[in-house]
């Protein structure tokens, strides 16, 4: 007999989620709750990707995305609420990697990353540029960053509505989206990198 | 061009918006919902915060506290955002849109309280967000199997006669959407509820009964 | 029935197990640990040939990494 | 859907091995650094299966991003290695 | 309608009173007369307004406006025969209407009694599972369907007992003095009603006399059906009277302990709807 | 605790503490994912999906090769076609680059497709484009948290 594969994955999947509450149920502190839920939106993910279907996949990107923005706020309500608000000291060395690495490898995914555009671009990109000012250490202006990406949401807004109510300009709506996409979720993504240590210019 | 399959429920379609494959409805029960989140939306924008009063025990003092500007304005923005996600969430057509609103929900949920630097508010904040956090995951499941079950997402379909749906996606929606709106989780939302801030706390509880009414329309429809 | 699939069942069912109950139980290794159940949904999304998921996922993966370590350095080890 | 044959199978079934051998042995690790090693070796079991249905571009970019991710963990071992002392 | 609501506020006001004066003679007390909460209305119309000073101003005159636009919506879904979950709707906003009530003024025991109010929202479970449970019966929620079930196959109250139980808990969760009135318990002044006064007050009487009426008529018209309007209001003065014996004889609860009773019924409750949908497919 | 409690006081002092509520949430979805674990092997996949997935291995747009020429419209799967007229088009678009990589190259599908153009992109903005605006507000608001949050420190 042969089990068929979405229920398969299912059974796994729910099984995983089963295991994954119980040991939210057993914890009691508070960031390796935070480390459990990063696991819990893992198995939604597969959930999903189940589908198996070329919307499962137009579906998974803003899940991801929901995921990494909900991790980013709670941690810092976390960081918040426990006082952590010195930064951390700085390492006690450095690996050889950390210094010939980063200029290079980040350009290569910034690259590719605008080449991709889109939400997958700008994660891509992101990761590069988190990569890049982690090694650095740099600390970048945070309003224009964010002003950056506030007039890239209000260009993706704009090509919604070209598709919704002027279809017939529809390449110049994806071209607006793609970029403006990949901008904000690029920018956004990157402040992470900048936000580690702690000082804001 | 559409009829609502479930005229018995929330009553005969009256206006309906399309947005591509998403198409949303406002029947007489989600638009009575839309209608009462505008209006506390409207109160969000338009009301000041109250100044709490704190009584000194021991004597006849009493201090009324200060509203701070930029936590206000603060504060505005995200009950403003959770105002939209709600009325967005009334009238969503989509399953997977619906779960998308709810999640902006809980997020501008945890925005509004988190603002306050009171530690046991900040703390109940956090919890409420891993909760809200852990809630996306019932909900992007649900959607997930009713999509994969019935091979779409649209409630015009899911609510029509010859389509079943798993109990358990329904469950999942219910369970998630209790978790991103703390509907009986009420312990966090009473710690919230110490914070200053009247309309924008309101908000917190407009948004999540308002989810609670409306899952159960679409558990109840689907 | 794909043996990326079997595969990725298997590998994301160690992984929950491995990240919901490490040993040691510290914030680093459970960390580690959470690299096994992704690895888990990449053979599972390769299954169906779901590639811009795929890596998206990793990309996400990385930065929800350094999320977490940030709170992790600020919070030190335990 | 692709199957494997032949040869291929063999080696499918030894990537696979290596795979989970590597995901077993993570959990069981108790050093950091082993657990940090046991990721690589899952991660090298996984990848051949990523070529195999000629994904290059992922295979590529994906080799890029792991060690990164390596790079960001190492971040907090070599913190409390320097606590511990 | 506006007719209608003129009565339906009167009798609201009237049950009121009868509900203290029941209350008062099974505690062997003598108790006001039972136009009391009509005089009280009227005194409070007439009395000197203004606003607290720390009040949230806007959001403090509202909500009153509120209570009463709520409310007369409800009646009119029930009047009309619209949907049951539009009316189940307005129970759970009156809920927004007391934390709206308790914060806006700013006044440390308004905000104990919106916090206790926000304590007790775990009375919104039964409701859930009275809704579900009647659906299964009568496969419709517009009201006008279920009073016509009711017509052919007898009343609700016979065969959706559980279901009429919870309903009745959660009118009973609503009624001043009662096991669950945590939010106006007397050890924090009047609760989330603590500040308004005058003008305000009134209004707030109106809109609670009108939310009395809707939920006993609703109750009747659910689960016994359509009734001629005299006989209604004797059966609804029934209930009334039943729930007054109640809130007399026990005690109030401590705030967390009633959410723990109310999601213990629903719980019951839900085991009871999983019977049902397996029993009946 | 002390032993003269009823169980209801019990169960009323375990549930007030804040800390216990995620406990308590992850226990309630627990139980309710056991029991739905009985009625998983009867959920059947429905073959019949909308933007099905279609494997062409020796195209150059594997996997995501949906057929249709630049600037012309494919047949796609929608849920409601007719509020989208111009289903279809996004498809098949090709920028200069990826036509140039499509020609050139047999392994760089995915790159190809989410340079902007393809199906994923069609779903994404054209139509599904509303969960798209959701979503990015949700990141957009989430990190006004987190910067509202870290920018306060001083």
């Amino acid at each position: 007999m042969a089990i068929p594969p979405y229920t398969l994955g299912l059974l796994v999947a729910v099984a995983g989620l089963i295991i994954g509450f119980m040991a939210i149920v057993r914890e009691r502190d508070d960031l390796h709750r935070i480390l459990l839920t990063d696991l819990a939106e893992v198995l939604a993910l597969v959930l999903i990707a189940l589908v198996a279907t070329d919307l499962a996949e137009a579906l998974i990107l803003p899940g991801l995305v929901v995921g990494i923005s909900e991790l980013m706020a709670v941690s810092e309500v976390y960081i918040a609420k426990e006082g952590l608000r010195k930064p951390p000291a700085k390492p006690a060395f450095r690996i050889e990697i950390m210094d010939s690495a980063p200029g290079i490898l980040a350009l290569i995914l910034v690259a590719y990353g605008i080449v991709l555009s889109g939400f997958t671009g700008g994660v891509v990109a992101a990761v590069g540029a988190v990569f890049y000012f982690m090694c650095r250490d740099h600390a970048e202006r945070f309003e224009l960053i964010e002003t950056v990406s506030g007039y890239a949401w209000a260009i993706w807004i704009g090509a919604f509505f070209i598709f919704m109510f002027l279809p017939g300009y529809w390449l110049f709506g994806v071209m607006m989206a793609g970029g403006a996409i990949l901008l904000k979720v690029m920018a956004k993504m990157s402040l992470v990198g900048t936000m580690r240590g702690g000082s804001n210019v | 061009m559409f009829n609502l399959p479930t005229e018995n429920i929330g009553g005969q379609e009256l206006f309906v918006l399309e947005f591509g494959d998403i198409v949303n409805y406002f029947s007489p029960y989600t638009a009575a919902l839309f209608a009462f989140a505008l209006i506390f939306t409207a109160l969000a924008i338009v009301s000041r915060p109250e100044r709490q009063v704190d009584i000194a025990f021991g004597g006849d003092a009493y201090y009324a506290k200060e509203v701070d500007v930029d936590l206000l304005r603060f504060q505005r923005f995200m009950a403003i955002a959770c105002g939209l996600a709600t009325l967005g969430a009334m009238v969503s057509g989509d399953v997977f849109n619906f779960t998308l609103f709810a999640s902006l929900v809980g997020i501008t949920n945890i925005g509004i309280v988190a603002a306050y630097k009171n530690k046991h508010v900040l703390n109940a904040a956090f919890q409420y967000g891993i909760v809200a956090m852990l809630a996306t995951v019932p909900l992007f499941g649900g959607a997930a199997i009713i999509l994969a079950s019935t091979g779409t997402l649209s409630m015009w379909e899911l609510f029509a006669d010859g389509v079943v749906v798993p109990i358990i996606a329904k469950a999942f929606l219910v369970i998630g959407v209790m978790g991103e709106g703390m509907a009986p989780f009420y312990v966090a939302k009473a710690e919230i509820t110490r914070a200053q801030g009247a309309p924008f706390i309101l908000m917190v509880h407009v948004s999540s009964l308002l989810l609670f009414l409306r899952v159960i329309e679409i558990v109840i429809s689907m | 029935m794909t043996p990326e699939l079997i595969l990725g069942c298997i590998i994301l069912i160690i992984g929950v197990i491995a990240a919901g109950f490490p040993r040691p139980r510290t914030y680093l290794s459970r960390l580690i640990c959470l690299e096994i159940p992704g690895l888990g949904l990449l053979l599972i999304m390769l299954a169906y040939d779901e590639m811009l998921a795929l890596v998206t996922f990793i990309g996400v993966t990385a930065i929800s990494t350094f999320v977490l370590v940030r709170v992790i350095e600020r919070r030190g080890p335990e | 859907m692709q199957g494997v044959s032949g040869v291929n199978e063999i080696l499918a079934i030894l990537f696979a091995a290596i795979a989970i051998i590597g995901a077993v042995s993570a959990h069981i690790q108790h050093d950091r650094f082993n657990k940090i090693i046991a990721v690589g070796i899952i991660f090298g079991g996984i990848i051949p299966f990523i070529v195999d249905r000629g994904y290059l571009d992922i295979a590529i970019l994906v080799s890029l991003i792991i060690p990164i991710t390596t790079i960001i963990i190492l971040q907090v071992c070599r913190k409390e290695k320097r606590d511990d002392a | 309608m506006i007719p209608y609501l003129l009565f339906a506020t009167f009798i609201g006001l009237l049950f009121h009173g009868i509900h203290r004066k029941v209350i008062a003679r099974i505690q062997g007390r003598p108790g006001p007369p039972i136009w009391q909460e009509i005089l009280h209305t009227l005194k409070f119309s007439f009395k000197e307004t203004w606003i607290p000073k720390t009040a949230s101003q806007t959001l403090f005159v509202a909500v009153v406006f509120v209570a009463i636009g709520i409310w007369s919506g409800a009646l009119y879904v029930l009047l009309s025969g619209g949907s049951l979950l539009l009316l189940f709707g307005v129970y759970l906003l009156h809920k927004i209407v007391e934390h709206g009530m308790g914060l806006s003024s700013g006044s440390p025991y308004g905000k104990f009694g919106a916090i206790r109010s926000v304590i007790s929202a775990a009375s919104e479970l039964p409701l859930f599972v009275t809704v579900i449970a009647i659906y299964l019966f009568t496969r419709s929620l517009s009201i006008a369907d279920i009073v016509a079930y009711q017509e052919m196959y007898g009343p609700l109250l016979i065969v959706a007992f559980p279901a009429a139980v919870a309903m009745y808990l959660i009118i009973l969760s609503k009624m001043h003095y009662g096991p669950f009135s945590i939010i106006e318990a007397k050890e924090i002044v009047s609760g989330n009603m603590t500040e308004h006064f005058g003008v305000w007050r009134a209004g707030l009487e109106v809109g609670y006399a009108l939310k009395t009426y809707v939920l006993l008529y609703a109750f009747v018209l659910l689960f016994i059906g359509q009734l001629p309007l005299a006989l209604m209001l004797l059966v609804m003065l029934l209930v009334l009277i039943s729930l007054s014996f109640v809130c007399a004889i026990t005690p109030m609860l401590s705030p967390y302990d009633t959410v723990t009773v109310q999601s213990l019924v629903t719980g019951a409750l839900v085991i009871y709807i999983v019977i049902l949908v397996v029993v009946m497919g | 605790m002390k032993a003269n409690q009823s169980i209801i006081s019990r169960i009323s002092a375990a549930v007030s503490r804040v800390e216990n509520l995620t406990a308590l949430y992850a226990l309630f979805f627990v139980v309710v994912a056991v029991l739905g674990l009985v009625t998983l092997p009867s959920i059947t996949y429905y073959d019949d999906q909308l933007y099905p997935k279609t494997i062409i291995p020796e195209s150059s747009l594997n996997p995501y090769d949906r057929g249709g020429v630049p600037f012309e419209t494919t047949p796609v799967k929608a849920q409601y076609p007719e509020n989208s007229p111009y289903v279809g088009y996004v498809t098949t678009y090709l920028t200069p680059l990826s036509q140039w990589l499509a020609d050139h190259t047999h392994h760089f599908g995915t790159t190809i497709v989410a340079h902007p153009g393809g199906i994923i992109d069609e779903i994404l903005y054209n139509t599904r484009g509303l969960d798209t605006v959701v979503e990015t507000s949700i990141l957009f608001v989430a990190f006004g948290i987190a910067s509202y949050l870290f920018r306060r420190d001083d």
